[in-house]
């Protein structure tokens, strides 16, 4: 019901309070976080830290990205995690010391796997119909499955100088993780807003079966969306590969929570047509501030995780005044 | 995750009580064994079964491996080796044991990844008469069977101990913990805990759980380190998160001056300390520990007497004696 | 004793963000009384009587239920005073079955558990009263619309009401259907009970109800007694100014008419349970009509035909080329305007300009991919104006829009594509007197401009108005086809019901 | 779209034994690997390992009992493991050898705390129109951080033996856990089918804007809907700690993965509107008895993982000709 219109002359002002409220309270949220933080910790407001957060959850923020693309056509991807450790493994196996394998190749074998797994559950879920939870979730534990019988549950080490780079190299003061990240948004951004694909994107999401009367390849856009998700996941996977020079086999756990969080956050709507590859960096940063803030503060993990439950609330609450 | 979970409740001298106190139930124990002995043996034949905790853990899945291969390595009877996989929950370990107890084994090595839940799992096959040992990490009352492994306590408070000679008994120390409520990460929290007790001079600035991952303890140490505060040693419960500390140490710019400490002795940590780079590890032995376990369990499968507890001793590595664990 | 009046609404205003969908706006529900709400599409009737239903509340004013002050917060509050009511866009839950739809809510109880059987018995009773041969225990997604149109009535009126609110109940229903709800009103009209009555169709309002009151724009125009004012006068009671409300088509077949030229041949298409052996052509510059009583197969053929099922045999060719699929058929220039804008129209959570575009995106792209904004929004705000779709901007969310605009939105979306063969499947449902006329207008443009248009629709006299030949379909078989000078309404009522097959037979 | 009639009388045999799979094909999927498995392992089919599947599964199937509730609904509910954590823990602190707080008490006071945690999430989700995904991954991590400060991370040991009851005891071959699940199966699949609320959950779930206009007060039935799942999920971890004898503060993890995946196996439907009690049965038993004759048959854990990927798919797919 209750849905607001954007370009609204408002007639009377307490409306008005509450639309910018649901119009920018993740905004607010992260505004009032910020500088709250800023007084509270004075490691917090450096160039460094910010730089620092931004790197740290960079890896997050590229799955944040392709999550979002699911998310918007009312779908979930359950399977990131394990692309993560798959991508990372295969690569960092290739990208050994010594070897000839160029680490392009080697990453983008790493790439091509993430890119199968997102076409794996993308034809389970577009084509056999089945529910993207069910799908994603087998997806994920045959990946997983797959890396721990390829690395025998052990981490790859060894990996060459050069593959260190994507993670742990900076230009000046910038990570060139964080780059990277800005190029995921940019091009996300693109794609989904810009783009006719975007638009089927956010049609499917908004209803199916009216997309597919208007002619909308509904099964190739859903596919196409797990294929990105999973292309996000595998170069995540790279990333944090890169940044910890190791594959790890059970790496990446959980991060598909985070991601869809993240997403959430920053205004998707888990039921589709709802969603936006720049709320998903301001999703990333309210846990990413949150988080390091907590953690300069030394707030032990226990209080942390109660603090979070708390705030991650009041953000979403502050933005709901909608649905 | 990564890290290995082994741990011992009690010290050394509790342990010899307890030593003392489980002697009665061995006759009870030895009834058992032959019965099943009876049931399931044809001439030499025993079927062995490894419960681990977590097979995503690279120092269990080595331990794993060695007790498999060791284990077809016997000739002198036929062992079927089975290995299941609790995945990180010590009820899943519980449900494998009650299954395998129903499938008819001989004896059960528990690898436990908590020790609490791992009791109920080890008293079902002492109640079903299957032997049972434990292995790397103790369960809550490890008087009921035998052990084979490290004592963690130990390990923690080596690890704190070789910290403060280093810094001279005086600094700031970050700490890296293993996730909440494992076992292992307790013990050698405990460890670490009871070391510094005899230090006051060494000052603990920030303590935080990295998950036993490496990523996580880059970040963690990013942010203390860019804090700008006097750091002057990272103790970590496992060696993922020390290297991981390392590369935020290396990044900053600041390799020398902070002192950095894991436990497990994985390759990656054994090469980073041969390399000069991480300060010290802590070796589990789980291979030694992993034909020790295996060795124990044929012993109980024949009816043999069996001491109550093994212990594998860990051992420091530094730059001076790495070369000699390559 | 009780007062004259059952419900008295006083002075209501009701905003929402950028539109004022009622201004001050004051009527009196007597009881026993059938009273007309009429006014264009978005002039505020379904607000109003979502105030009275208790789903928004008003901003300023009061109502007063039998005298006493009446401030429902919630749905149920009106629903506890007996006040119950048909919505307009169909609000049902598909995955339930009929029986539990009309008892949502209101569930009878036997013990701790639900009387299911006493339940489905009732509504078994109520439809053989409506004549509608549906098992209670059908799934409502499993339901035709003018089947789900007929189960929400039944809702309404399955509880002993004093007012009963019908927004637009006949909109998706056939002559039959409407026959026999008007049956029920006047026997409910009998035992005292009040009805408000939503329709833009004029023959209804004068032959069912005592009382209109007139809406435009928010404010109250008046009320007067049906008898006392013509079809002219309320019509320009209600668009404030001249129109000639029945748009007569010029000529009755266009100039481009080529009887020798065929755009769609549709052969033996059969899908069982459906509809057989499916013959028929579409001539250029041709409106082809399709009439049927509910259920009798029209939705699901054209469905096929635009590839949305498939079909057990048979063929359907456009221009020669043989189709399939929804994507083909776009291409091939058919366009499908469906029945059922909510489920098959819309994304109600989209924008209007977004909904406009989607299908014919690739006119407002450059470079094969990019979306040309200014292109985009050029095309979108001259549809919105040409159609007259009332949305304070192309950004305003599909699902704000009243029905009758949202209807627009759709047609605005295939008129876009300026298409050979547009089929409509009842295009006019819930669009008001004066902007039907536009709507017919535009059909005239394009088979003027040489283009097809096949229309369903169970409205006869548009259908006989737009039709140049009329194909009557009866369960699934063509029974029927006479160019529209052939036919009087008696005559397709005959078809529909199959009585000629008989007699062919 | 293809939507099918139920009572058709259907024309072809083709779309006949489609239609029989579509409506029973995660029961034959049972059957086959049932079948399957008593060939493949000889320890398979005996009694004693039967009720050691249901013993075992006890737990995940009394969560899924109210995870299903939940989904009904359209929601979902990721607190449900750390509710399983918090219920075990205050109840086994309480339930200690030695005190003299009946045991009775002390599990009252557990399921307090589940009503609680469900009550919680229940008012975001119902009341301030929180998204469930946030709302109750909130509460997940704030449950988790209380139980964390609460045991200082620590494992709550030495519970008395009245404890250990419901978890261990058996009446003849029937263990009691199992009897306890049978319980919740029957009222949950009562309360669902055969009441009014039952309707109105399914009713808000397959159209929100309809029950609410129908009448029904939705607020208050979502809101019921989340304190029953705490309430089973809270029973689920007495059940756990009971059996394990320790309150694991870390327990539990996980488990509503595990629950939701048993619901929708069972034929819920994340979208809302669709989904039996008796069919997370079938979810929790097609998961179970995977599990155990993987365990029985020595697959190596890795294998395992993968296996269980695609065995999930395939029982779904034989179940998804429909939507
Ligand atoms: N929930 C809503 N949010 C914003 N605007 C709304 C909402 N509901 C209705 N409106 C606006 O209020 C106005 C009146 O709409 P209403 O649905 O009452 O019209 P109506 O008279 O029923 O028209 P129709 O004949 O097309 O059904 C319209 O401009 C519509 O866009
Ligand atoms: N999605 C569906 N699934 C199953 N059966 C359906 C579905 N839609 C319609 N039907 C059934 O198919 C038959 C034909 O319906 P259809 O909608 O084609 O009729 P129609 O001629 O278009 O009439 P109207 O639209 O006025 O009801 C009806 O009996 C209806 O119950
Ligand atoms: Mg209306
Ligand atoms: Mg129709």
């Amino acid at each position: 019901m209750n849905k607001q219109r954007s370009n609204a002359d408002v007639a009377n002002k307490k409306v008005n309070v509450g639309a910018i409220l649901g119009k920018y309270g993740v905004y607010i949220a992260l505004l009032v976080l910020f500088v709250a933080l800023s007084f509270a910790s004075e490691s917090f407001l450096t160039v460094t830290n910010l730089f620092n957060i931004l790197k740290q959850n960079a890896v997050y923020g590229i799955l944040a990205v392709g999550m979002t693309f699911v998310i918007v056509t009312g779908g979930i991807d359950l399977s990131v995690g394990a692309i993560v450790a798959m991508a990372a493994c295969f690569a960092a196996a290739l990208a050994q010391k010594g070897t000839t394998t160029p680490v392009v190749i080697a990453m983008l074998v790493g790439i091509v796997a993430g890119l199968g797994c997102g076409a794996f559950s993308g034809f389970f879920i577009a084509y056999a119909k089945i529910p993207a939870f069910i799908a994603t979730l087998a997806t994920c534990t045959i990946a997983r499955g797959i890396v721990y019988v390829f690395t025998d549950g052990r981490p790859i080490t060894g990996v060459s100088d050069a593959y260190k780079y994507i993670g742990r190299a900076s230009w000046g003061v910038v990570p060139v993780a964080v780059v990277i990240y800005a190029i995921f948004l940019i091009l996300g951004t693109f794609l989904l807003k810009y783009t006719k694909y975007g638009r089927h994107v956010f049609a499917i999401g908004g209803n199916k079966k009216a997309a597919t009367v208007s002619g909308v390849n509904v099964e190739i856009t859903e596919f196409m969306v797990y294929v990105i998700c999973g292309f996000c996941a595998a170069f995540a996977g790279l990333l944090l590969s890169s940044r910890i020079q190791t594959g790890q086999p059970a790496g990446g756990e959980g991060y598909e929570l985070d991601a869809i969080t993240a997403a959430v956050i920053g205004g998707a709507s888990l039921s589709g047509g709802k969603g936006s590859v720049f709320g998903s960096l301001i999703g990333i940063l309210v846990v990413g501030i949150l988080t390091n803030g907590l953690d300069l503060l030394n707030v032990s993990s226990y209080y942390q995780q109660i603090i979070k439950g708390v705030i991650i609330l009041l953000a979403v609450l502050a933005d709901r005044k909608k649905d | 995750g990564n890290s290995s979970e082994s741990a011992k409740t009690d010290d050394t001298v509790k342990t010899e009580e307890k030593t003392e106190n489980a002697a009665d139930d061995t006759v009870e124990k030895d009834d058992a064994a032959k019965d099943t002995a009876e049931v399931s043996s044809d001439g030499d034949t025993y079927k062995i079964a490894w419960v681990d905790g977590n097979l995503a853990n690279e120092s269990n899945s080595v331990c794993t491996a060695a007790a498999k291969a060791y284990a077809e390595s016997i000739t002198d009877s036929k062992i079927e080796f089975t290995l299941l996989d609790g995945e990180g929950s010590g009820e899943k370990q519980v449900d494998q044991t009650e299954t395998l107890i129903a499938q008819g084994v001989d004896c059960i090595m528990m690898q436990p990844y908590d020790a609490a839940a791992c009791q109920v799992g080890v008293q079902a096959c002492i109640d079903a008469g299957v032997k049972v040992l434990v292995v790397k990490a103790p369960i809550e009352d490890q008087s009921i069977c035998p052990f084979i492994g490290q004592d963690d306590i130990v390990a923690g408070q080596m690890e704190m101990d070789w910290v403060a000679d280093q810094l001279g008994e005086k600094g700031n120390i970050v700490i890296l913990e293993g996730p909440t409520g494992n076992s292992a990460a307790l013990n050698r929290n405990d460890g670490i805990t009871k070391a510094l007790e005899s230090y006051a001079d060494i000052n603990v600035l920030y303590t935080q759980t990295g998950n036993w991952n490496r990523d996580e303890g880059m970040s963690l140490m990013e942010n203390w380190l860019q804090t700008g505060e006097q750091i002057d040693a990272v103790v970590a419960h496992n060696d993922e998160m020390a290297l991981g500390a390392y590369d935020a140490i290396a990044d900053a710019g600041k390799v020398g001056e902070i002192k950095v400490i894991g436990i497990d002795a994985i390759d990656a940590a054994k090469e980073s300390v041969s390399a000069g780079e991480m300060d010290a590890t802590i070796l589990q032995d789980v291979e030694g520990i992993a034909k020790k376990a295996v060795d124990v369990a044929v012993m109980l499968c024949k009816g043999e007497e069996v001491e109550d507890t093994y212990y594998i001793d860990p051992v420091l590595l530094t730059k001076d004696n790495i070369a000699d664990y390559m | 004793m009780a007062s004259e009046c059952i419900l008295e609404i006083k002075n209501i205003k009701k905003s929402f963000p950028g539109v004022k969908a009622l201004d001050n706006v004051t009527i009196n529900l007597k009881r026993g009384e059938i009273h007309a709400l009429v006014g264009e599409n978005g002039a505020g009737k379904s607000t109003l009587m979502k105030i009275l239903a208790g789903i928004y509340t008003p901003d300023e004013g009061e109502m007063l239920f039998d005298g006493k002050p009446f401030v429902p917060k919630k749905p149920v509050d009106a629903l506890d005073k007996g006040i119950s009511m048909v919505h307009q866009e169909l609000d049902l839950v598909p995955e339930m079955t009929v029986e539990e739809n009309v008892f949502s809510g209101r569930e009878k109880k036997k013990g701790i558990m639900v009387d299911k059987r006493g339940m489905q018995k009732r509504t078994q009773d109520l439809m053989d009263e409506l004549g509608i041969h549906l098992d209670p225990k059908d799934k409502i997604k499993n339901l035709s619309t003018a089947e789900q149109q007929m189960v929400a009535i039944i809702r309404a009126i399955a509880f002993d009401a004093e007012v009963i609110i019908m927004d637009e109940p006949t909109s998706a229903i056939t002559d039959r259907e409407v026959a026999k709800l008007f049956e029920i009103i006047e026997k409910l009209k009998g035992k005292n009970k009040s009805i408000v009555y939503i329709s833009h169709k004029m023959d209804e309002i004068y032959s069912l109800t005592d009382e209109i009151t007139v809406l435009r724009d928010g404010q109250l125009i008046g009320s007067v007694h049906t008898k006392d004012v013509t079809p002219d006068e309320l019509i320009h009671m209600m668009v404030g100014r001249e129109l000639n409300a029945v748009f007569i088509k010029d000529a009755p077949k266009s100039a481009t008419y080529d009887e020798n030229e065929v755009v769609l041949k549709v052969e033996n298409l059969t899908r069982a349970n459906e509809f057989y052996n499916i013959n028929f052509e579409v001539k250029r510059g041709e409106i082809l009509g399709i009439f049927g009583l509910m259920g009798a197969g029209r939705t699901e053929t054209m469905e096929t035909i635009f590839g949305l099922r498939k079909a057990d045999s048979g063929t359907v060719t456009m221009r020669g080329d043989k189709i399939h699929g929804v994507k083909a058929a776009i291409r091939k220039g058919i366009a499908f305007v469906t029945e059922d804008r909510k489920l098959f129209g819309l994304n109600l959570i989209g924008s209007v300009k977004d909904n406009i575009t989607i299908a014919y995106l690739k006119q407002v792209l450059k470079g094969g991919f990019l979306m040309d904004f200014k292109k985009e929004k050029a095309t979108s705000d001259e549809l919105i104006e040409r159609l007259k779709i009332k949305c304070a901007s192309r950004d305003t969310l599909a699902g704000t829009l009243s029905g009758g605009n949202q209807q627009k939105i759709v047609l605005a979306k295939w008129f876009m594509g300026d298409p050979d063969l547009l089929i409509m499947d009842e295009p006019t449902r819930g669009i008001d007197v004066g902007a039907k006329a536009e709507i017919y207008k535009l059909m005239d443009t394009l088979v003027k401009e040489g283009k097809s248009i096949i229309m369903i629709s169970s409205e006869t006299p548009e259908l006989l108005g737009m039709s140049d030949r009329i194909i009557v379909m009866h369960e699934g078989f063509i029974t029927g086809e006479a160019s529209k000078n052939e036919l009087t309404q008696e005559e397709l009522m005959a078809y529909a019901i199959g009585e000629t097959e008989k007699a062919k037979a």
